[in-house]
């Protein structure tokens, strides 16, 4: 691409900026400044700007937007570590590249995933000091807060540290402006074969904390929906399993598009070469299958389901007002199953096939999210409240906008200031 | 410790909603926020057509979802049957109210001060009433409950925090009835400690075939309802304005 | 103003909250610790004070407590002594605090500054202003001809002692709220019984009610509220009371009603003469009340008249086998037969009624009023069956005939045959006895007579008649209806009114006629021949809007007003209305602006003053009566009077709010039940047969009145299809108004409490009516009804209310709404249905009572 | 030394987290309890972060100890 140079000194185009990665930024601050903006007006004005309501009297959605966007952006985090978990536990050298991509992604996203928290909150102030202060185990906000965030930040960053910290060590032998801060990334590193040996056990432990948190992370985030059996639609065994394997598949979909995205910038075709993205490919159809297949399940339980409730919800998401969510929905994730088994029958790929399939399924899952949240609000109420409605106003739309390009800017930024793709990694991999 | 609780004659109820008012009055709700509904509805076709009237207060369950979500305690059981709202530690997060099947809780999406009904800066009406939004607050909302020192009535009401019917905390502490039990023109609701045989509650409870809204639930409810509750069919009618022309 | 001196002593904070505590301890709550000294935001001691007054916004003045902190009003709560509502209050009594201090009260008197029939442009201006203004208008206008003035009130909140003071003491003409709600059936009991009022149960022992017309639950009544009426009726349905709704449409009373019967609008008179005939034809009627209290047995000859012998009524003698003068001494007079006196066939009274109900069967009146015939036979039989006729029970000592059937009615007497259909209602009752019985129905607390028992018997109808056509060939029993009036302002000539008797002037006093009455137009037109209209009403009304030269701004609760009757019907008692707190802004309570006003023309002082008349008014005694020189305070007034009730403390007792109403005991049966009077019904033979009607028809005839005003002037009610039903098919739908419980005519609009509830204007539509016209729940709907006399079309468009409580052939739109959106509160409400109903030949009743039925045809908007 | 340290902290961080949770935090008794509304010790939520956070640091004292043969050298 015209406007990277790859220079050997500093990979990745560290360190120097070019002009249109500049115009990209400013562009990207402009829309979170956008997001600020809003923001600010629903701080001023309160939530009466959004379109969230009461569920009673009022018939509205006291949850929308945020939480949906907040679901999705932090099921990518979650995916991205249960990827680094599966990438090193079994092997899959071909993947192992991409690991910081994934902890940068990961962080990225968990970060907006609590910034889209804040926004939804009344009081944001008062909820960072209550929640530390007072927090109660038995909500299952209690799991989000602490291992869905908090611990999942906490191991990111080690694990981002750790992972970097041979790689700084190089860099800090090299000039540059940069090389303080490298210098401070790999203090005490010597790269001594004990290190190395300590390196590889870390990492195995650190793949198994990472699996660990990851799965139980989305479970968490899961819990909030599914023990709530006051909300026909929500309630239900099969929420966690689907939290997990959706995680799993958008984190894969959005590495497939961040690698993509890389491999074009970089013009590095050796650390994104056509087998990771073979093996992307196959992960990701094997999770949208694994996704299809509990869609399938939920389908067929709601349609028998006892509760008259429930059976509205059903009825709106399968034939009434967010039919056409759903349907578009599923559609999208069997097309990324067929986008997906295609190529892996046939054994030929194609990076823009297997980009196009990872951007459906992400669509798919921001619907899904949506449907998640949203339609047991409005409809299926226990009391005789009329169904209700609710429609997201410019507000909640410009700040989640606005909390996605942030998540760019955080990763554009880690660009310039470490080596997004470990050259070293997967020769040492391969070493083993 | 008494233990309260409410019992809704539904055989009674006429749908007139004074105690809709009478709540409004007493915690000074802002526009929108019901801490008590009545529920007009009609079943069945013509002619005939059912008409049901249901009391909608918050059942303040003794296994209540809203309490076990709360991720800061701000919403908690007392020992006295209530379940409470501290307003001054509630975030604003909402999910009490996605968990509770009952639709009680109101959250202040706008400022309440400018949610009040009226212009309340109206110069000769600050004169007369010392600035007070609304003009005919209620400055017991802004005292400490006797049981725990927490602020549970409401106060003036919050921006971004979620409130509901505090069963008028600020009334029964002071041995009153809440103020729906208090107006009923036709004695529908009835008010007072169940551990009590002795109490009206107590006695009503006894003498009548009751209920309680989604008992299968286990949610444990501390509001009886004496009469049939509305059925499956039922279909509400006469909204109130936030439902009629879109909210505030 | 001296204020609540009383209550501001025992103001301290334990000794309010201690009140507090018991006054509301009706259960066992029980209290956590011993109650706390309530603090104010500012963490200073709050003063909590009662202040014992009076609802200001519904029919019946309920009790209440308004509760002080620091002076200002916080809350409003039921007075639990009073009678009427016993610690209770509605919706309206509740939230009517939002309308204290309500910043869009009119503040200070106002001026108009531009012209007339649009929103009004005013100007603040000081009361001397103002009052100079009025009083200026008054003089002017009364040299001509006093009567010239017109005084028009709304409902009347409290006695109208200071309101018809001001009448007698300015001369001017005294227009009522009249014929609004039910005044045909007002004039229907007093022709028929004597009694002013229209029908009620006497819950205390009734066992069957026909709730007709009227919602058992939500409707009011003539005499009190729906919410002590329901109090009753509970404690009926405690005994196992059965209730009929017969109403087009089912609301609030479904909780309570045994048995709907959704009848056909404006057919009630066909329901109630198959009623009649059944009860007739099956003999359950009671012959010892028919023959010795009414004039069944009065010997009626073939024209229709009573035979009479030196002008005495006579019957018919079974034992003598002659015709009697009737009330004679030892005669058995027949009630049934055909007997020929003097070579000429004479029936009785009654048998002319059974002969002609004849036609009336339950299957003809199930063709009429969409019901079914086995259903009206059924009510017929079991209202029969239940009317236990010869039962008695012992009250006081005192044997009464027990009959516990009984009806509920009230505005079904807004229709074009309201005055018969409430005769005929008379007549159920009479046949079996139930009128003035134990259990049955009453039509005012006691049995008393009312003026009209002769007065409408003897009207002497003129050719020169005013301008509400009273006694006029037109209209000769007459409620005066504004709506008439306007129409002939309009068009004098027409009606034979001379043009020098058409008012200059109005006072209109907290009324509306914009808002309630019907016809719209003609009462616009009416209001620019008048030079000068003052509004003393503490919101800029639509009529003020339109048509007020001066504003005056009056209190709402937050005056003197009084005296209030506290009646439940069963217990004597009364209080006052004492103001929680000083008039807000610049407005003031209304015997002070009558006292300012009649003070500024001259008429305050001195004999035939307006304090002499309150002298008068308020029957005081030398002893108490006010100094006729000299202006007093209203609490004075109050003062003086109440010790004159010989109360402690005078007036004090009424601020007190541990006393506040004074209870005077049980009212006895002696003076409830018409049966129970000695003699019974005061002697007075109740009249099944209004012989007088048919005179009037007679000479209505002689002076060339149109058949349209004359045709229902007959002695027994008969059916016959109501004129509006002559439209064309296209206006293939009924339209009814109703009354919602949330407001109290319109002006309850304004208060945001209640707005909220019930926000905009809305058209009640059967959900199958709404299906076949494409209309669905919250569409706009065209409603266009039509003039079957005059073929005018007017029209409305309001959002669509599914239901199915509600006749598919019937549509529906509260009476409320219909201001200029000058109160934020009144924005977007839409319009009043009264806007498309009519008035005038086939809208109007005989008595000149308004019609509230019209065909209408509706689209999609 | 290094496993030792390691050990410490990452006990240091699980007791951390465990008491925190379930004697500070945790809901006690009935949920009329006092304790159901409030954790024993306010902030205990926050010492359970910073237990959690302890843990995984375990392994970073693990990778980042110095050598204590290299130190020796």
């Amino acid at each position: 691409m015209a406007t990277s140079t790859r220079i050997d000194s500093t990979p990745f185009g560290m360190g120097k900026a070019s002009t249109g990665w500049f115009i990209i930024l400013v562009a990207l601050l402009a829309v979170v400044g956008a997001g600020a903006y809003a923001y600010s007006r629903q701080i001023v004005e309160g939530e009466i700007v959004t379109g969230l309501r009461d569920v009673g009297p009022a018939g509205g959605a006291p949850w929308g937007l945020y939480i949906a966007f907040e679901l999705w952006a932090v099921g990518i985090g979650f995916g991205a570590m249960m990827l680094i978990a599966a990438s090193r536990l079994f092997g899959w050298s071909h993947l192992v590249p991409l690991n910081r991509i994934l902890a940068v992604m990961a962080l990225a996203t968990l970060f907006i995933g609590g910034w889209s928290v804040i926004a939804d909150v009344g009081h944001p102030f008062r909820a960072v000091i209550n929640i530390i202060r007072y927090a109660r185990p038995m909500s299952p906000f209690f799991g989000t807060f602490t291992v869905g965030l908090v611990a999942a930040f906490a191991s990111m960053l080690v694990y981002l540290y750790l992972d970097g910290r041979r790689e700084a060590s190089i860099m800090a032998t090299r000039p540059g402006r940069l090389r303080g801060w490298f210098l401070l990334a790999s203090a005490g590193y010597k790269d001594s074969v004990a290190e190395r040996i300590r390196r590889q056990r870390t990492n195995t432990v650190m793949a198994v904390v990472l699996g660990i948190i990851g799965v139980f992370a989305a479970s968490t985030s899961a819990f909030v929906f599914g023990v709530q059996q006051g909300r026909p639609g929500w309630f239900g065994a099969l929420q966690a399993p689907g939290f997990v394997i959706l995680a799993g598949a958008t984190g894969v979909a959005a590495t497939i598009l961040v690698a993509a995205l890389l491999r074009a910038e970089l013009g590095d075709r050796e650390s994104f070469g056509p087998k990771m993205f073979k093996w992307l490919n196959n992960i990701l159809l094997g999770l949208t299958l694994m996704y299809i297949y509990i869609l399938l399940v939920e389908l067929v339980t709601s349609s028998y389901s006892s509760s008259a409730h429930a059976e509205r919800v059903t009825d709106a998401i399968i034939r009434g007002e967010y039919a056409w969510m759903f349907w578009l929905s599923s559609g999208l994730f069997l097309l990324t199953a067929a986008l997906t088994a295609v190529q892996a029958i046939a054994g030929r790929y194609n990076l823009r096939y297997i980009v196009l399939a990872a951007v459906i399924l992400n669509v798919a899952a921001i619907l899904k999210r949506y449907l998640i949240v949203v339609p047991g609000l409005t409809v299926g109420r226990l009391l005789p409240y009329p169904e209700g409605s609710y429609n997201p106003t410019w507000v909640e739309y410009l700040v989640v906008i606005g909390l996605a390009a942030l998540a760019i800017v955080f990763f554009m930024v880690f660009m310039k200031v470490f080596p997004i793709v470990s050259s070293q990694n997967g020769q040492e991999s391969e070493g083993e | 410790m008494p233990k309260y609780g409410m019992v809704i004659d539904l055989e009674k109820c006429v749908g007139c909603r004074a105690c809709m008012v009478a709540c409004k009055v007493e915690n000074n709700t802002p526009e929108a926020n019901y801490w008590m509904y009545v529920f007009r509805t009609e079943e069945r076709e013509y002619p005939d057509t059912k008409v049901t009237f249901l009391p909608r207060p918050c059942q303040h369950c003794d296994n209540a979802p809203c309490v076990k979500v709360c991720p800061v305690g701000a919403r908690f059981k007392r020992e006295d049957g209530l379940v409470a709202t501290d307003w001054e530690r509630c975030i604003g997060c909402r999910y009490c109210e996605v968990a509770c099947p009952y639709g009680v809780n109101s959250f202040n999406y706008a400022d309440p001060k400018k949610n009040q009904y009226l212009d309340w800066s109206d110069a000769d009406i600050e004169s007369a009433t010392g600035g007070a939004v609304p003009g005919y607050a209620n400055p017991d909302l802004d005292r400490k409950s006797q049981l725990e020192g927490r602020k549970i009535a409401g106060s003036n009401h919050t921006k971004g925090v979620v409130e509901k019917c505090t069963f008028c905390v600020q009334k029964v502490e002071k041995g009153q009835n809440p103020a729906c039990a208090e107006t009923c023109p036709v004695f529908a609701i009835t008010f007072g400690d169940l551990d009590d045989p002795e109490s009206a509650a107590s006695r009503k409870l006894k003498a009548s075939k009751t209920f309680q809204l989604l008992d299968d639930w286990n949610t444990k409810p501390r509001v009886h309802y004496v009469g049939t509750p509305p059925g499956e069919g039922a279909r509400e009618i006469e909204r109130p304005k936030t439902r009629q022309t879109g909210g505030v | 103003m001296q204020l609540t001196r009383r209550t501001f002593l025992k103001g301290s904070a334990a000794a309010g909250a201690s009140v507090a505590a018991s006054r509301f301890l009706f259960t066992n709550v029980g209290t956590l610790q011993p109650v706390e000294t309530s603090e104010s935001s500012l963490g200073q001691a709050a003063i909590e004070e009662w202040v014992p007054t009076t609802c200001w916004i519904g029919k019946q003045d309920c009790g209440m407590l308004a509760r002080k902190i620091n002076g200002r009003v916080v809350s409003l709560h039921g007075n639990p002594i009073h009678p009427k509502n016993k610690g209770t209050l509605c919706p309206k009594g509740v939230g009517q605090i939002a309308a204290l201090y309500d910043p869009n009260r009119v503040k200070t008197p106002l001026l108009r500054t531009n012209g007339k029939g649009v929103p009004g442009e005013f100007t603040p201006i000081s009361w001397d202003e103002a009052l100079d203004r009025v009083s200026k208008e008054i003089k002017q206008t009364r040299e001509k001809d006093p009567k010239l003035v017109v005084w028009q009130k709304g409902r009347s909140k409290a006695g109208d002692f200071y309101d018809d003071a001001f009448v007698k003491a300015i001369g001017c003409y005294k227009m009522g709220h009249g014929a609004y709600c039910s005044d045909a059936g007002y004039r229907a009991a007093e022709i028929t019984a004597g009694m002013h009022g229209v029908i009620h149960p006497d819950f205390r022992y009734t066992k069957y009610v026909l709730s007709w017309g009227w919602n058992i639950a939500n409707g009011g009544g003539n005499k009190t509220c729906w919410l002590t009426w329901n109090q009753q009726l509970l404690e009926a349905m405690d005994r196992g009371i059965k209730v009929i709704a017969i109403d087009p449409r089912l609301r609030a009373s479904g909780t309570y009603a045994d048995k709907w019967l959704p009848i056909r609008p404006s057919t009630d008179l066909a329901l109630a003469l198959a009623l009649c005939h059944e009860l007739m034809e099956s003999g359950v009627i009671d012959r010892e009340f028919l023959t010795a209290h009414t004039n069944s047995t009065y010997l009626v000859k073939a024209d229709g008249h009573f035979l009479r012998k030196d002008d005495v009524e006579q019957v018919w003698d079974e034992a003598s086998g002659a015709a009697m003068p009737a009330g004679s001494e030892g005669i058995t007079p027949a009630l049934e037969g055909s007997f020929t006196v003097d070579g000429q066939t004479v029936r009785t009274s009654y048998q002319v009624m059974r002969d002609k109900y004849q036609q009336y069967t339950p299957a003809w009146a199930a063709g009429i009023t969409g019901l079914k015939a086995e259903d009206i036979a059924t009510v017929a039989r079991e209202f029969g069956e239940n009317a236990m006729i010869g039962s008695t029970i012992v009250e006081d000592g005192i044997e009464i005939p027990y009959r516990p059937v009984s009806i509920m009615t009230y505005h079904i007497a807004q229709a074009e045959n309201g005055f018969q259909q409430l005769r005929a209602e008379l007549m159920l009752l009479m046949l079996v006895g139930a009128l003035g019985a134990a259990g049955g129905s009453a039509i005012d607390w006691t049995w008393k007579l009312h003026k009209n028992w002769d007065g409408l018997d003897n009207i002497e109808l003129t050719d020169s008649p005013d301008y509400t056509l009273n006694k006029s060939k037109y209209y000769p029993i007459n409620s005066k209806n504004p709506s008439v009036a306007a129409q002939v302002m309009n068009d004098p000539e027409k009606f034979g009114v001379s043009p020098d008797k058409i008012p200059e002037i109005m006072i209109i006093h907290h009324a509306n006629p914009l808002g309630s009455f019907l016809s719209h137009p003609d009462i616009e037109a009416s209001y620019h021949k008048l030079r000068f209209i003052a509004v003393i009403d503490p919101w800029i009304s639509r009529t003020a809007d339109l048509f007020a030269d001066v504003i005056l701004p009056a209190a709402t609760m937050e005056k003197y007003e009084g005296v209030i009757s506290a009646t439940d019907g069963f217990v004597d008692a009364q209080t006052l209305r004492i103001p929680p707190v000083e008039p807000m802004f610049e407005s003031r309570g209304e015997i002070d602006i009558y006292m300012d006003l009649t003070e500024k023309t001259g008429d305050l002082y001195g004999e035939d003053g307006y304090l002499s008349v309150v002298n008068k008014e308020l029957k005081l005694d030398e002893d108490h009566a006010l100094p006729l020189a000299q202006k007093p305070t209203v609490r004075e007034i109050f003062d003086r009077w109440a010790r004159q009730q010989k109360l402690e403390g005078g007036i004090e007792f009424f601020e007190d709010p541990d006393r506040a109403v004074q209870l005077k005991g049980p009212v006895s049966p002696t003076k409830r039940y018409g049966w129970a009077t000695d003699p019974p019904f005061l002697g007075k033979t109740l009249r099944v047969y209004a012989e007088k009607l048919l005179v009037y028809q007679e000479q209505m005839k002689e002076m060339g009145s149109p058949q349209a005003y004359y045709q229902d002037y007959l002695p027994l009610p008969e059916w016959r299809e109501p004129t509006y039903r002559g439209s064309p098919a296209k206006y293939d739908l009924d339209l009814i108004s109703f009354h919602m419980i949330e407001f109290k005519q319109s002006r309850t609009s304004m208060i945001p409490l209640l707005a909220e509830l019930a926000p905009r204007q809305r058209v009640d539509i059967n959900t199958a009516t709404a299906k076949a016209h494409g209309i669905k729940d919250g569409d706009d709907v065209f409603i266009e009804s039509h003039n079957a006399v005059t073929n005018e079309t007017r029209s409305m468009t309001v959002p669509a209310h599914l239901t199915e409580a509600l006749r598919p052939d019937t549509i529906a739109v509260p009476h409320h709404y219909g201001e200029i959106a000058r109160h934020p509160w009144t924005k977007g409400q839409g319009a009043s249905p009264n806007s498309i109903f009519f008035t005038g030949e086939g809208y109007t009743s005989m008595t000149a009572d308004q019609s509230y039925h019209v065909m209408v045809r509706v689209q999609k908007a | 030394m290094r496993i030792g340290l390691t050990a410490l902290t990452f006990v240091i961080g699980a007791a951390l987290s465990l008491v925190s949770y379930f004697v500070l935090a945790a809901p006690l008794g009935t949920p009329t309890n006092e304790g159901f509304s409030n954790p024993n010790l306010e902030f205990a939520p926050l010492l359970f972060v910073i237990g959690m956070s302890v843990t995984v640091l375990a392994v970073v004292v693990y990778e980042v100890l110095p050598d204590s043969e290299q130190s020796a050298d």
